[in-house]
């Protein structure tokens, strides 16, 4: 569980310190101890596990006293210490200043002082542990290799249509609405707009007429199932279109049909 | 991998080496030569140019009526799709497009609403010209086509829209699209007066809403100080 | 895509199916989900999930005995080498795996199994500051992204994982990860302590706790939750 740190086991060196416990180490040593170990949680931990600590009954005025050592040593030799090694010394002081206390009155929420540290390490343990098992998954680059396949070499790629939401060309025509103030009057009713829509399909029938025979019936433009608004729109859009000279109306004789045809 | 050169080099039966190139085959980033199997892949192992090749040459016919088939292109083999897939594949390769346009959108409502309309009057409405860019989309999109030209002076093209533009918003006539257009200004009205209602309420600043809601939404500064 | 709804869809023998969706499976980029398969691959053709699955299936077999496998992780189905070959393929790479700090495994595993959670809580029970580049690192990966903000000063973003997270690991959900390890049992004798301590202590009799647990009656939970 605790691989990465042998190599400190391996150092041996002048005997820096003077309580034994467990593993002395040299100051060029004590570098190695930062990059090792994952802040003072790591450290801790470690230091528990490795003196097979009950990590519920915390001896804490041993683990501290260990602690401050190196932490005093990295001082000494003035290596960086990074400000959390410093947090959990003063913790740790603390922690032990408490339990030195007389305990005089009890009271109901008296907490152990050494419980929120024993949750933090045992909490950071878990991750600690997690790490390593998500590290033991077989991973891709390392452990998987996926298969890749090429397109065949006519394969032509396409790019696709952008999709439009009805809610954007409504809220695009009601912006042009606004600017425009010649459209402002326009009242915006059914009535206009069927009359333009009409308006295209007459042109639409219109175009479809062959070049010998260019005109349709007047009454051929008009559907009977529509009923009479239907009339009165497809009047309109004639009239309309007639106005706006994309239309001609012509009558070969008196009385006879009136043939519709594409002015031009 | 020097040292195994002088020891005996290892066996692979026919199953096991077919597996082993096939598997290779399909990880190489690029197409693999028989060269690079040979001195890269099976160095460890003890076999002939000649196995090599029967083994590539049954792979090839596993593959001959799967989807994919086994080649060989100039720098070796690689997998390829089979060709009969090429237009079924295309969906899974489209390039994302861009969003279209405000001034698209702009015309394209213009082009519905007043059709038949010229690309002269939709500038005269907009105040802006239209490229040929936006009438060209519009086109192949297949929404807008030329429907007659107004017959004035250069007789220009009379734009309207097609029954796939009315498929693609579902609508079953133009008329709707002015009616929805209301409803959706009515809808934002609504929207406001909640979100007020809301603020004066509660009396307090709470957080802050989701920050899309902030372009419909703008709380007057009253509500929101006390 | 509305336009389609109305016409009617094509179909595919079972062999075209399972051509089509091996080919788009080995071309695909990223792994193939059967909802992008329906929606964007078949969406011209009639087909039910359930077929789709049971080719799937089929595919799945006929991969059973060659040098690659169909598997399934969480955004879909892909096509890799079977683990046998890893060993034998690793002379195709020239360039070796990323190793990954434990610094960047302890962030990744906070992030996968406590999210959605905050640098600051990384931090907190890492009990070390989260540099910048290991986050920048595992956003870049595409394993972990911000989804969402925490109601509290300063509105610190929450990382989750993202779906590539999974792929990575050839997993399918986060269910799959393996388990914590147990301390929960150790909090609730802690609890239990606490309760043994104080009944003792104050005089009143409550119901006594476990005997068993006196080795571990020593320190009692904190009441401590910032």
């Amino acid at each position: 569980m605790v691989q990465q740190v042998l190599p400190l086991a391996l150092i041996r060196g002048e005997v820096v310190v003077k309580k034994p416990q467990d593993l002395f180490i040299p100051p060029d040593a004590l570098e190695i101890i930062l990059d090792t170990f994952e802040g003072p949680l790591d450290f801790l931990l470690y230091l528990i596990r490795k003196q097979k600590f009950d990590i519920m009954d915390l001896p804490i005025a041993a683990i501290t006293e260990q602690y401050m050592v190196y932490v005093e040593l990295m001082k000494d030799i003035k290596l960086e210490l990074a400000a959390e090694y410093l947090v959990m010394a003063a913790i740790l002081a603390e922690i032990k200043s408490r339990l030195l206390l007389p305990k005089l009155v009890v009271e109901s929420d008296e907490d152990d002082p050494r419980a929120e540290l024993v949750r933090r390490l045992q909490e950071y343990e878990v991750f600690k542990n997690a790490a390593e098992e998500l590290d033991q998954l077989p991973r891709l680059e390392r452990d998987t290799q996926l298969a890749n396949v090429a397109l065949a070499d006519d394969f032509k790629q396409a790019t696709a249509m952008a999709d439009v939401d009805l809610s954007e060309l409504l809220s695009a025509l009601s912006d042009v609405m606004k600017r425009n103030a010649a459209l402002e009057h326009h009242h915006i009713q059914k009535e206009v707009l069927s009359t333009r829509e009409r308006m295209t399909f007459i042109l639409q029938q219109l175009k479809q007429t062959s070049s010998e025979q260019p005109f349709v019936e007047f009454s051929k433009l008009f559907s009977v199932d529509e009923g009479r608004q239907g009339v009165v729109v497809t009047f309109l859009a004639m009239l309309e279109l007639i106005k706006e000279s994309l239309i001609e109306c012509v009558q070969t004789q008196i009385y006879g049909q009136i043939q519709v045809g594409l002015k031009g | 991998m020097s040292e195994l050169e002088n020891t005996s080099k290892k066996m692979l039966t026919d199953a096991e080496l077919k597996s082993l190139l096939e598997a290779a085959i399909f990880v190489a980033e690029k197409p693999l030569s028989i060269a690079r199997m040979k001195e890269i892949l099976l160095a460890d192992y003890r076999l002939s140019t000649k196995r090599l090749s029967a083994i590539l040459n049954q792979l090839k016919e596993d593959y001959n009526d799967r989807g994919i088939e086994l080649v060989e292109v100039a720098s070796g083999y690689r997998f390829q799709a089979q060709a009969v897939h090429n237009e079924q594949l295309i969906p899974l390769f489209k390039e994302k497009a861009p969003r279209f346009s405000r001034a698209l959108l702009e015309t394209l409502s213009l082009i519905a609403y007043k059709q038949p309309i010229t690309r002269g009057e939709i500038e005269e409405i907009r105040g802006v010209a239209v490229s040929s860019y936006i009438i060209k989309t519009l086109q192949e999109r297949g929404w807008v086509k030329v429907i007659g030209h107004k017959e004035v002076p250069g007789r220009p093209s009379l734009y309207g829209t097609n029954k796939e533009f009315l498929d693609y918003f579902s609508l079953t006539s133009l008329s709707q699209l002015p009616e929805l257009m209301v409803v959706t200004e009515l809808t934002n009205e609504l929207e406001l007066s909640n979100k007020l209602e809301l603020s004066n309420e509660s009396g307090l600043s709470i957080e802050p809403g989701p920050s899309k809601e902030s372009k419909l939404v703008k709380i007057p500064e009253t509500s929101v100080s006390e």
